[in-house]
C-alpha cells in the first residue's frame, strides 16, 4: 500500500455479537489494521440508521463501514437482513445523487473472522484513502 | 450532562505499551462532564475496582468512563463495581483501547491519538446515558417439552423430580421414540427395552408429568417465563381415561391391513391398534384411515367388544391451551428416505433394509419376533453387508444426502455386525466404511471386538451398486486398501442411513422463533458454552433435534436441559435486559411498521386516550413494546420514520454523539 | 430600553454561587469575567441565558437592581438549558445578553403607593427584584404585603430571605401559604387565590401578580371581586422568545411583544389585546 | 436622469460591477433568480425573481457568533466581516417597498447591526413594471409600480433605459456612470411619461385592481381575529413555510446553535409563524392550531404590523403567494373573505 | 376535459348529505382564477352548490386530510378520489392513519390534471383557461388568446401517469381504467447513465434551490407522522434552514427514504414545490430499485401489503452490488 500524507477517517460500525467480536479478535491475533478505523458498537448492524452514516460524513468522516453477521447467522435473527435491504437502497441512491460509491460499505464479518476484519478494514482504509477528502457530503461549518 | 469519572487501565503492558494512558487519562479531563481522570495498572483488578468505587463516592460521579479491554471482556465486571458503589450498572461506558486499540497499532502516537479519540466518544455517550432498570416479569412455573421420546422423557423426569409440572407432547399414540424400536445398545448391548420402559412407566405414572400423546403444538405466544401454548389433541377416538389397554379390541378388528409404522411397515396392524405391548398410555388408537367405521360408518366391532365402553367414533380434535415458563424441544430425527439410493436398491428388493429396519427384525417384539429372518422370503441369510454412511457426508452439492457426519452409524453397524455373528456363527457380515469413527467411552473396544472377536469383514470402500439377482443381492464393491474390486452376493444388504430432524422442527421453529441452521436441526445460543439453550430465551433443545446423538449422549444432554429448565421455574421473576425499544407514545404514528420487522413479536399496538395540547383528548393507535420479550436489536427504531421507537443504551442521540465524537 | 450596541451579541458571564432553593429551582449568581454586574436593568427586566450549543433562553433578573456587584437568576428546572444550567457548577462560564424588556413603573405608577405582591411558586422570581427594589427605596413606598404560596414548603423559592430578611422589615407583612398540610407547616394551608381573599385587601393599592397562568386568573377574579380595578394590577407574560428584542416574530399577542413591550403589563392593557396566550 | 441604449446594458453592468458587486435577475430553469453579475449574463425578461430580494439584507441563513468553549471557558468571536458595497439591478417596486417594511422592523430600536450593516452597503436600482402580472396587487397597498421608490429609478423602453437617481447615493452612482451614460432632454421626459403611461393603463386594467386594503390597517383587531371565517380559510392549510419564504416582508426568524465539533455556531435563519412548533413552549403552546397560526400571519400582514408602524402594510402585493401556495390559499382570498363584499 | 361532470359529483354528494351518510365533504373551493382552487371542507350540499368546484385543475391529493377530517366527525366524510389518489388512500389504510369506516370513497376518472406552472412558463399574466374545441382556450394579459391541446397542460405526472384503475372506492362514478405502461423510470435511468460527476453537478443544482419550505413533506400523503424528525430537536437531525448543501442533501436523501416503499408516486411533491426541484426523481429511484432488487412492488395497489423495505429473503442483493447494478442497468 502506498503511503500517502492523507489520513481518512473512517467509521465502522460493529453489530455486537460478530463484527464487534471479530475486531476483539483481530486485537487478540495482533492483526493490525490503521488507526484511522474508529469502531462504534451497535447491537445489531440493522441498529444503524441512515441518518448516522449521513452525520459521519457531515461530521468529516471519509468513508462508512458497516459490519454485521453473515446473513443468516444474526443474533436476532433477522436484522442483517433488513440492514442489507436498508443499505442496498442507500448506497444505490448515494450513488445516484453523485457520492463517491467507494466511501461505503458493507461486509459480514464473523466473530471468528478476525483475519477477515483486519483485512476487509486494510483493503477498505486504502481504498477511501485512493479517493481522497470526502467533499460530496461534507458540511463546511464542521471543518476545522 | 453527567459528573463523569474516567479510568484508563494500563493492562500491565498491554495497553500502556502502545499507548500513553497519562496523555489519555490527561486529555479525557477536559472533556465536558468529565471531573475526574486517572490511570491505573489494572482497573479489573480487585484494588483497580475499589479505586473506581471510591472515586464514585468521593466525586458523586453519575457516570463512568472505562478505557480497558473489550466490554465483551469486562463489561459486567466495571457494571457490578458501579452498582457495589451504588451507581446504576447502565451509567458504565467502555472504550476498547485495548483489543480495538493498543494490540492492533504498533505506534505510540498513533495509538495514544486513536485512544483518546475512542475515549471521547465514550465520554459524549456517558453524558446522554440514563440509569436502567431491568424489568420483571413472572415465571409460569410449568414446562412443556415437545416429544416424547427418551430426550424428551428424560428432560422431563428430571424437571418432575425437581418438584415442577411438566407435560409431555408427542405427536405418535405412545411415548418412546425411536429408542423404543431399538433391540439392544451399544455399547454395552443391554435391551433397549429394559431401560426404556421403566422409564416411560415412570413417566405415565409420575404425579408432575401430564402426556399428551397422539397431540401436537399448534401456537406458540408469549415470551420466557411466559409462554401460552396452544397443544391439538388429535382425535383417537378411543376415550383415554376409560380405556384399560387390554388389547382385545386390537385382537377383533377386522381390518388387519394397515402397514405397521412400529415395524417400519415389516409386517400389520389393525385400525385400531397399541402401537407396541409396553406403550404409555397403554390406550388403543383408531388410525382413522383404515376404520371402516369412521371411513364408512359400517362395522363397530371394537365398540362391541370394547366392554369399558371406551370407543367414541365421534371424538373431534381437541384444542387445549396451557401456560408454561419454559419450553425444550425434543423433537428427534429419522432415517432419511432411501427414494434416492437407487444404486443400492432399497426399493426394489426387500432384502435390503435400512438399519432400523434391521434393529426391528432382531428384537424379540419385531415382526419375526427376534429372529433373523430375510424379508422377501423369511430364510434365514447367511451374507449381510451393511453399507456405512448411506446419506451422510455427502458432497456439499449433492442433492441426495447430508452434508453431515450422522454419528452413531458406525456404532450400531458394528452392534449389529457383532450380535449377528454372535448369534448365527455361520454367517457372514461384511461391513463397508469409509472411516470408523469411534470417540467415546468403551466405543473403539467395542469395534475392535467386533472385528477381533467375532470376525466380521471390516472393509474399507464404497459400495458402488447392489443388484437383485435371483435370491441373491449382488453388491460390487471396492476394496480401497487392497486397492480391488469386491464381489459379494449377500442375502441381505443393510444400509446405515444417515438421519435428519424430524419433519416437524422446522414449523415448530418458526412458532418458537427459536433459529435452525440449513440442515434444520435447531441452533444452540452458544455452540460451546450454552448448548442447551436456544437463541429464544425460554427455549432449550434436548436430543437429537439439535445434532445427531446417540444415547448416552441425548441423555445427558436432556439431563442438561433439565437443570436449565429448573434454574429458570425456580425464579419467581425474570430479570430482563433494560437495553430494550422503547415508543415515545407522543411521536408514534400507529402505522405498524416497527412491528412488521420485530423478529421476536414484541410489538403491539394499543388504542390509547391522549390529552391533546388543545385540552381535547384523541384516541389514538400506539406501539407498545413488551419489555420481557424484546432483545434489543433495534430494527424497529430504523424502520420508524418519526423517530418514536428508540433503543435504551443505544439511543439515536447516543449514537450520535459517538458519531460526532469520532468525527471531531 | 436600555440602549444596546449589538443586540443579538451576549457577554460572558461566570456563575460564581449557585443555592439550591427547592427541589427544581436553583439561583444563580453571575457576574462578567471581570467580577463586574454585566449591566444594569431595572426591576421586572429580563436576560437571555445562554450555554452555547445547548440554546438561549429567557429568564427575569430576580436580584434587584439597586444590587450594584452582580446579578441573581431563580430558575426552574424544565426544558434544554434550564436543565443544563441545573448541572452546571460554580465557575462555569455562560453568556448573557440583556437588559430586555420593560420594567414595572417603580418611580411612577408604584411610587408612594401601597403595594401588594403576590406570587405562586416560581412566580416570586420576576417579583424578588421589584420587591428588593421597594424595600430598598422604603421611604418611597407605603405598606408592602407579600403573598406567596407554593405547594409544599420545599417549594417555597427564597424561604430563607423572605422569613429572615423581608418578614423582619417594618412596614412589611408576609403572608406564605402553602397548598396542602403538611407536618412541619405550621402556617396558612390553601391556595393563593383564596388566600388573597380571605385576607381581604383593601383596594387603595397597587397588586402586582405573579404564577401558573391558573393562579393568575383566579387571583385577578378575586382581587377583582375585592373591589380592585384591572388598572390596580400588575402582571407579567411569558412567552416562546428567541431574540428578545421585538424582531423574531413569534411571542406578540396581537401587535403587541412580550420580549419588548412586556414583559410587564397591565391587566386593563392585557384586556385590549386578542385572547391568544 | 440619465440614458443609454439597451443595447449597451452589457457595458454599463461591467461599469458598476467594476465598483462593487452587482446582482440583477438572471434566468434560470427554475425562474428568474438575483445572482451575481458576469460577463454574458443577461438580464431576465422575467417580470419577478422567485425569492425575493430580501435575502440580500437578511439571508436565510446567517452566522451571528462563533463560540469556542474549553473547559469552562467561553470566547464569544464575531464573525463578521467588512461588508462590501453592492448594488441590487431590475428591483421591482414591490421589492422595493418591502426594505421599507423590513427596515421598520430590523432598524427599530434597538437596531438590528447585521441588518443595518448590509443595508448600508446596498444600492437598489429598481425597475418600473411594464408587463405587470395577473397576480399582482401592489396598488392595493399604494404602491406605484410605474414609478418604484430606491436608489436609482430605471425605465426601460424598447430601445433605451433611463435611469433616475433619488437619493444621494443614487447619484453618485450615476455620476460614476457618467461617461457610460447620456443626458436627458425633453423628448425623454415624454418618452418617460409615455412610459409610465402605460405602465399605469396596464396596472389599472389587472383582474386585481379593484382589490382594497381600507378596511384593514391599524387597531382593526378586534374587527377581524374572531371572525368565523378564518376557520374556512385556514383549513387546507398545509403548514408548510412556502407562503413565508417567498414573501418579500415576512421577516420571523430563529436563532439556533450548531455544534460542529469544535466549536459552536449560533446561527439565524428564517422561521414560519406557519410552523407548529414556532410558539411551542415546554410548558404551553399559545397558538394551538393551523388556525391561530394562519390567522396570525394575516393579522400581522394586515393589523398588527400597520398599528405598530403609522398604517403601514406589511404586504407589498407581489403576487408570490398567489402563485406558489400548494394549496393557492393567499392573503387575497383572505382579504376578500374578511372584506366581504367590498372586495367583491 | 374531465368525464365525471360537476353536476354528477354534486348530486350524488348531495344525496349521501341528504341520507345521512356523510355529513362533510372534501373538495375543491372556487379561487380568484380557474386555476387556484383550494382544497377544502365542505359541511353541506347547498355550501357545495356554491362553492364547489371541478375543473382540470383540482388536482391536490385529498387522502391526506382525511386523516384530520376522520377523527372530527361521527358520521363519514365524503372524499372524491382520482386514480392516484386510491393509492395514497391504501397506504393511509395500511398505515392505519385513519379507519376505512369514516370514509365515503368515491372513485372519479381523471383525464390528466391541468398545472398552471406550465402556462405560466409559456406566456404572461395567463388569466383564465377554459375548456374549448380542440383543447383548452387560455387567455393572457398580453399574448392575447391562445388555444392549446390538454396535452400541454399535463405535469409530467400526468404524462406519466402509472395507473387509471382505482384500487379503492366505495363506488365509482364513470368508468374505471387500467394501469398503465408507464415511461415514469425513463429520467431516472437518464440519470443512472450519467457518470457520477455530472449525477453530482445536476443534483447540486436541483437542491441547492432548496428553501426549506417544507411544502415537499407538508404535502406528502405519506409524511404523516405526528412528528417530523426534521422538527424534532430531541431527535438530533433537526434542521431548518439550508445553511450548508449537506442539510439539503441531508433532508432529501431521509425523506426519500423515509417514504421508501410507502410512496405512491402521486407527484405531490414535484407540483407543490416552489422551486421546481424534481423531487420526485428521488422517491422514483427507490421505487426503481426497490422493483429491480426486490420485485416489483406498488405501495397502496393494496391495503396491508408488506413493503420490501420491511421485508426480506435470505438471496438478497448485497448492498455493494446493487451500487453496481444501478449504473449498469438501463
Amino acid at each position: 500500500m502506498q503511503v500517502t500524507e492523507y489520513k481518512p477517517l473512517i467509521v465502522a460500525f460493529c453489530c455486537n455479537w460478530c463484527s464487534y467480536a471479530g475486531a476483539d479478535l483481530a486485537g487478540n491475533n495482533r492483526l493490525s489494521y490503521p488507526a484511522d478505523v474508529k469502531i462504534i458498537r451497535v447491537p445489531c448492524s440493522c441498529r444503524v440508521n441512515p441518518m448516522f452514516i449521513l452525520r459521519a460524513f457531515q461530521r468529516g468522516a471519509d468513508g462508512v463501514i458497516l459490519c454485521g453477521c453473515h446473513p443468516g447467522d444474526c443474533h436476532y435473527t433477522t436484522g442483517n437482513y433488513y440492514t442489507r435491504r436498508r443499505m442496498a437502497l442507500l448506497f444505490s441512491m448515494l450513488d445516484y445523487l453523485g457520492i463517491e460509491r467507494e466511501r461505503t460499505r458493507v461486509e459480514w464479518v464473523s466473530a471468528a473472522e478476525g483475519a477477515k476484519f483486519a483485512a476487509t478494514m486494510n483493503d477498505f482504509v486504502a481504498q477511501v484513502a485512493a479517493l481522497g477528502e470526502n467533499k460530496r457530503l461534507e458540511d463546511l461549518r464542521c471543518k476545522k | 450532562m453527567q459528573r463523569i469519572g474516567v479510568f484508563v487501565c494500563h493492562c500491565g503492558t498491554n495497553i500502556a505499551g502502545t499507548v500513553d494512558v497519562k496523555a489519555v487519562a490527561a486529555a479525557l479531563k477536559n472533556e465536558p462532564g468529565v471531573v475526574f481522570s486517572t490511570d491505573y495498572q489494572y482497573m479489573c483488578s480487585q484494588a483497580g475496582q475499589d479505586m473506581i468505587k471510591e472515586a464514585i463516592a468521593e466525586h458523586h460521579l453519575g457516570g463512568i468512563v472505562i478505557c480497558s479491554c473489550s466490554p465483551r471482556m469486562h463489561e459486567a465486571t466495571f457494571r457490578k463495581t458501579a452498582a457495589a458503589a451504588g451507581l446504576n450498572p447502565y451509567m458504565v461506558e467502555i472504550a476498547n483501547i485495548r483489543e480495538q486499540c493498543s494490540w492492533v497499532h504498533k505506534d505510540m502516537a498513533v495509538g495514544t491519538e486513536k485512544a483518546i479519540i475512542l475515549g471521547k466518544a465514550a465520554v459524549a455517550k456517558v453524558n446522554l446515558n440514563t440509569p436502567l432498570t431491568p424489568g420483571q416479569s413472572p415465571v409460569t412455573k410449568r414446562a412443556l417439552v415437545i416429544g416424547g421420546g427418551i430426550a424428551g422423557i428424560q428432560t422431563a423426569l428430571d424437571i418432575a423430580e425437581a418438584g415442577f409440572p411438566v407435560d409431555i407432547v408427542e405427536t405418535k399414540p405412545t411415548i418412546g421414540g425411536k429408542m423404543a424400536q431399538l433391540d439392544k445398545t451399544f455399547p454395552t448391548l443391554d435391551c433397549a427395552a429394559c431401560i426404556l420402559t421403566p422409564k416411560m412407566v415412570d413417566a405415565g405414572q409420575h404425579e408432575n408429568i401430564r402426556i399428551f400423546s397422539y397431540s401436537e403444538v399448534t401456537a406458540v405466544k408469549g415470551f420466557v417465563g411466559n409462554f401460552d401454548v396452544t397443544i391439538k389433541r388429535k382425535a383417537r377416538y378411543v376415550k383415554e381415561d376409560v380405556c384399560t389397554g387390554c388389547g382385545l379390541c386390537t385382537e377383533k378388528c377386522p381390518q388387519k391391513k394397515v402397514p405397521n409404522e412400529f415395524n417400519l411397515g415389516m409386517d400389520n396392524r389393525r385400525a385400531i391398534y397399541i402401537p407396541f405391548a409396553q406403550a404409555v398410555p397403554k390406550v388403543a388408537t383408531i388410525d382413522p384411515d383404515y376404520c371402516m367405521m369412521l371411513k364408512s360408518g359400517k362395522c363397530g366391532v371394537c365398540s362391541k367388544v370394547c366392554t369399558a365402553g371406551a370407543i367414541d367414533y365421534k371424538a373431534k380434535d381437541e384444542y387445549i391451551e396451557e401456560k408454561y415458563g419454559a419450553i425444550v424441544v425434543a423433537t428427534g430425527f429419522n432415517p432419511i428416505s432411501m427414494e434416492k439410493f437407487d444404486e443400492y436398491a432399497y426399493s426394489q428388493s426387500k432384502d435390503v433394509i435400512t438399519s432400523l429396519e434391521f434393529e426391528r427384525l432382531t428384537n424379540a417384539a419385531g415382526p419375526t419376533q427376534g429372529k433373523l429372518l430375510r424379508p422377501s422370503d423369511g430364510e434365514h441369510p447367511h451374507t449381510i453387508v451393511f453399507v456405512q454412511c448411506v446419506g451422510s457426508r455427502c458432497e456439499a452439492c449433492s442433492e441426495k444426502g447430508k452434508e453431515y457426519c450422522s454419528k452413531i452409524c458406525c456404532m450400531y453397524t458394528a452392534k449389529h455386525a457383532m450380535l449377528t455373528r454372535d448369534k448365527y456363527p455361520d454367517t457372514d457380515v461384511y461391513v463397508f466404511y469409509i472411516d470408523v469413527r469411534t470417540p467415546g467411552k468403551n466405543f473403539d473396544e467395542f469395534y475392535r471386538r467386533a472385528v477381533e472377536e467375532y470376525g466380521v469383514h471390516y472393509i474399507k470402500g464404497m459400495v458402488g451398486k447392489v443388484s437383485p439377482e435371483g435370491k441373491k443381492l449382488h453388491v460390487q464393491a471396492s476394496d480401497l486398501l487392497a486397492g480391488k474390486q469386491l464381489h459379494i452376493d449377500a442375502d441381505l444388504v443393510v444400509l446405515a442411513a444417515a438421519i435428519e430432524p424430524d419433519r416437524s422442527a422446522r414449523p415448530l421453529a418458526t412458532m418458537l422463533t427459536a433459529s435452525m441452521d440449513t440442515n434444520d436441526f435447531f441452533t444452540e445460543a452458544h455452540p460451546k458454552l450454552r448448548p442447551v439453550e436456544s437463541p429464544t430465551a425460554g427455549v432449550f433443545l434436548s436430543g437429537a433435534c439439535q445434532g445427531p446423538k446417540d444415547i448416552p449422549e441425548t441423555v445427558s444432554q436432556a439431563g442438561a436441559a433439565a437443570a436449565k429448565v429448573i434454574g429458570l421455574l425456580c425464579k419467581d421473576h425474570l430479570t430482563g435486559n433494560p437495553c430494550v425499544a422503547h415508543a415515545d407514545e407522543m411521536m408514534c404514528n400507529g402505522c405498524s411498521t416497527c412491528e412488521r420487522v420485530c423478529p421476536y413479536g414484541a410489538i403491539t399496538y394499543v388504542e390509547k386516550e391522549f390529552r391533546m395540547p388543545d385540552r381535547t383528548t384523541k384516541l389514538r393507535r400506539v406501539a407498545s413494546v413488551n419489555e420481557a420479550v424484546c432483545q434489543g436489536c433495534g430494527a424497529c427504531t430504523v424502520a420508524c420514520m418519526s423517530g418514536a421507537m428508540d433503543l435504551r443504551g443505544f439511543m439515536n442521540r447516543q449514537i450520535q454523539a459517538e458519531v460526532d465524537a469520532i468525527c471531531k | 430600553m436600555t440602549d444596546m450596541k449589538e443586540p443579538l451579541i451576549p457577554v460572558v458571564g461566570v456563575v460564581t454561587d449557585i443555592r439550591i432553593d427547592t427541589p427544581d429551582v436553583k439561583t444563580f449568581r453571575v457576574v462578567t469575567p471581570e467580577g463586574k454586574k454585566a449591566f444594569a436593568h431595572k426591576p421586572g427586566q429580563c436576560a437571555m441565558l445562554s450555554v452555547p450549543g445547548v440554546g438561549e433562553a429567557m429568564f427575569s433578573i430576580t436580584s434587584s437592581p439597586t444590587n450594584q456587584e452582580y446579578m441573581e437568576f431563580s430558575i426552574k428546572k424544565c426544558g434544554c438549558v434550564t436543565e443544563w444550567l441545573h448541572a452546571m457548577e460554580v465557575g462555569q462560564e455562560i453568556t448573557i445578553r440583556g437588559p430586555l424588556g420593560n420594567s414595572f413603573p417603580v418611580d411612577t405608577a408604584f411610587a408612594g403607593h401601597d403595594m401588594l405582591f403576590i406570587a405562586g411558586g416560581i412566580g416570586l422570581a420576576p417579583l424578588r427584584s421589584v420587591i428588593n427594589y421597594c424595600r430598598h427605596y422604603r421611604d418611597r413606598y407605603g405598606k408592602i404585603d407579600i403573598v406567596y404560596g407554593s405547594r409544599t414548603k420545599q417549594d417555597l423559592v427564597d424561604y430563607h430571605e423572605i422569613i429572615d430578611e423581608w418578614a423582619k422589615d417594618e412596614g412589611v407583612n408576609v403572608y406564605l401559604t402553602i397548598d396542602r398540610e403538611q407536618p412541619e407547616w405550621e402556617g396558612h394551608v390553601g391556595f393563593v387565590p383564596n388566600y388573597v381573599k380571605e385576607l381581604g385587601f383593601s383596594t387603595d393599592k397597587i397588586a402586582v401578580l405573579c404564577g401558573p397562568p391558573i393562579m393568575i386568573k383566579f387571583t385577578l377574579a378575586g382581587l377583582m371581586e375585592l373591589g380592585f380595578d384591572k388598572t390596580q394590577v400588575y402582571t407579567t407574560m411569558e412567552l416562546r422568545m428567541k431574540c428578545g428584542i421585538g424582531k423574531c416574530g413569534r411571542c406578540n399577542i396581537g401587535s403587541k411583544y412580550v420580549c419588548k413591550d412586556g414583559p410587564v403589563f397591565r391587566c386593563d392593557q392585557l384586556d385590549e389585546l386578542p385572547d391568544e396566550y | 436622469m440619465r440614458k443609454i441604449a439597451v443595447s449597451r446594458m452589457e457595458e454599463l453592468f461591467a461599469a458598476i460591477a467594476a465598483g462593487q458587486s452587482l446582482y440583477l435577475p438572471v434566468d434560470t430553469k427554475a425562474g428568474a433568480k438575483f445572482e451575481q453579475w458576469e460577463s454574458g449574463k443577461q438580464l431576465s425578461s422575467a417580470l419577478n425573481t422567485v425569492r425575493s430580494a430580501k435575502d440580500f439584507f437578511f439571508p436565510q441563513t446567517e452566522n451571528l457568533m462563533d463560540f469556542r468553549m474549553e473547559g469552562k471557558k467561553i470566547e464569544i468571536i464575531d464573525t463578521r466581516r467588512e461588508s462590501e458595497d453592492f448594488v441590487l439591478f431590475g428591483v421591482r417596486a414591490c421589492d422595493v417597498r418591502s426594505f421599507t417594511v423590513l427596515d421598520r422592523v430590523f432598524l427599530a430600536e434597538p437596531v438590528d447591526t447585521y441588518y443595518k450593516n448590509r443595508r448600508e452597503h446596498g444600492l437598489i436600482m429598481s425597475m418600473s413594471c411594464t408587463r405587470p402580472a395577473e397576480t399582482c396587487f401592489c396598488g392595493t397597498f399604494g404602491i406605484d409600480a410605474a414609478e418604484p421608490e430606491g436608489d436609482v429609478v430605471c425605465h426601460m423602453t424598447a430601445d433605451t433605459l433611463y435611469l433616475d437617481a433619488k437619493t444621494e447615493k443614487g447619484s453618485a452612482l450615476l455620476e460614476s456612470l457618467s461617461a457610460l451614460t447620456e443626458a436627458c432632454g425633453g423628448e425623454d421626459e415624454t418618452a418617460v411619461e409615455r412610459h409610465k403611461e402605460l405602465s399605469h393603463e396596464r396596472l389599472s386594467g389587472l383582474p386585481l385592481a379593484e382589490l382594497s386594503a381600507d378596511r384593514f390597517g391599524a387597531d382593526k383587531t378586534d374587527a377581524f381575529f374572531n371572525d368565523p371565517a378564518w376557520k374556512t380559510l385556514s383549513e387546507a392549510c398545509l403548514g408548510c413555510g412556502t407562503c413565508t419564504f417567498v414573501c418579500p416582508t415576512c421577516q420571523c426568524y430563529d436563532i439556533q446553535d450548531f455544534d460542529t465539533g469544535h466549536g459552536v455556531k449560533r446561527f439565524r435563519c428564517w422561521d414560519s409563524c406557519m410552523y407548529s412548533d414556532f410558539t411551542k413552549m415546554s410548558a404551553g403552546q399559545p397558538r394551538l392550531t393551523q388556525l391561530e397560526r394562519f390567522r396570525q400571519r394575516f393579522m400581522h400582514k394586515l393589523v398588527y404590523y400597520p398599528t405598530n408602524n403609522d398604517g403601514l402594510f406589511s404586504c407589498v402585493g407581489c403576487g408570490r403567494c398567489l402563485s406558489k401556495c400548494p394549496i393557492q390559499m393567499n392573503i387575497v382570498k383572505v382579504m376578500k373573505q374578511l372584506g366581504g363584499k367590498q372586495n367583491d | 376535459m374531465q368525464e365525471i361532470t360537476r353536476e354528477a359529483l354534486l348530486s350524488r354528494a348531495a344525496e349521501l348529505f341528504r341520507d345521512g351518510t356523510v355529513d362533510r365533504a372534501l373538495g375543491w373551493r372556487a379561487g380568484e382564477f380557474d386555476y387556484d382552487v383550494t382544497p377544502g371542507v365542505f359541511t353541506s350540499a347547498e355550501e357545495l352548490e356554491n362553492g364547489f368546484v371541478w375543473n382540470d385543475f383540482c388536482g391536490a391529493n385529498f387522502s391526506k386530510y382525511l386523516i384530520r377530517e376522520t377523527g372530527l366527525t361521527e358520521k363519514k366524510v365524503l372524499v372524491f378520489l382520482k386514480p392516484c389518489d386510491t393509492y395514497s388512500f391504501n397506504q393511509l389504510l395500511t398505515e392505519h392513519r385513519f379507519a376505512r369506516d369514516k370514509v365515503y370513497a368515491v372513485g372519479v376518472p381523471c383525464a390528466g390534471m391541468a398545472d398552471v406552472k406550465l402556462l405560466r412558463d409559456r406566456f404572461d399574466g395567463v388569466t383564465s383557461v377554459e375548456g374549448a374545441e380542440g383543447g383548452v382556450l387560455v387567455h393572457t394579459l398580453y399574448d392575447g388568446d391562445v388555444t392549446l391541446p390538454q396535452a400541454e397542460l399535463l405535469p409530467d405526472r400526468c404524462r406519466n401517469c402509472k395507473s387509471k384503475k382505482h384500487v379503492a372506492y366505495d363506488e365509482l362514478l364513470g368508468s374505471d381504467g387500467e394501469v398503465l405502461d408507464s415511461h415514469r423510470f425513463d429520467e431516472v435511468e437518464q440519470l443512472e447513465r450519467m457518470t457520477p460527476d455530472e449525477r453530482f453537478a445536476f443534483w447540486q443544482n436541483e437542491l441547492s434551490r432548496c428553501i426549506r419550505c417544507n411544502a415537499c413533506r407538508d404535502v406528502c400523503p405519506a409524511c404523516t407522522c405526528e412528528k417530523c424528525v426534521f422538527d424534532n430537536p430531541a431527535s438530533g437531525a433537526a434542521n431548518k434552514a439550508p445553511s450548508s448543501s449537506f442539510e439539503e442533501q441531508m433532508f432529501h436523501i431521509i425523506r426519500a427514504f423515509h417514504v421508501a416503499g410507502r410512496c405512491t408516486d402521486c407527484g405531490e411533491c414535484s407540483r407543490v414545490c416552489p422551486q421546481h426541484i424534481p423531487l420526485h426523481l428521488l422517491n422514483r429511484k427507490f421505487i426503481r430499485d426497490i422493483d429491480r432488487f426486490y420485485g416489483e412492488y406498488q405501495a397502496g395497489a393494496e391495503v396491508g401489503s408488506r413493503a420490501p423495505i420491511v421485508d426480506y429473503t435470505e438471496g438478497d442483493i448485497e448492498p455493494g452490488e446493487a451500487v453496481e447494478g444501478g449504473a449498469r442497468h438501463a
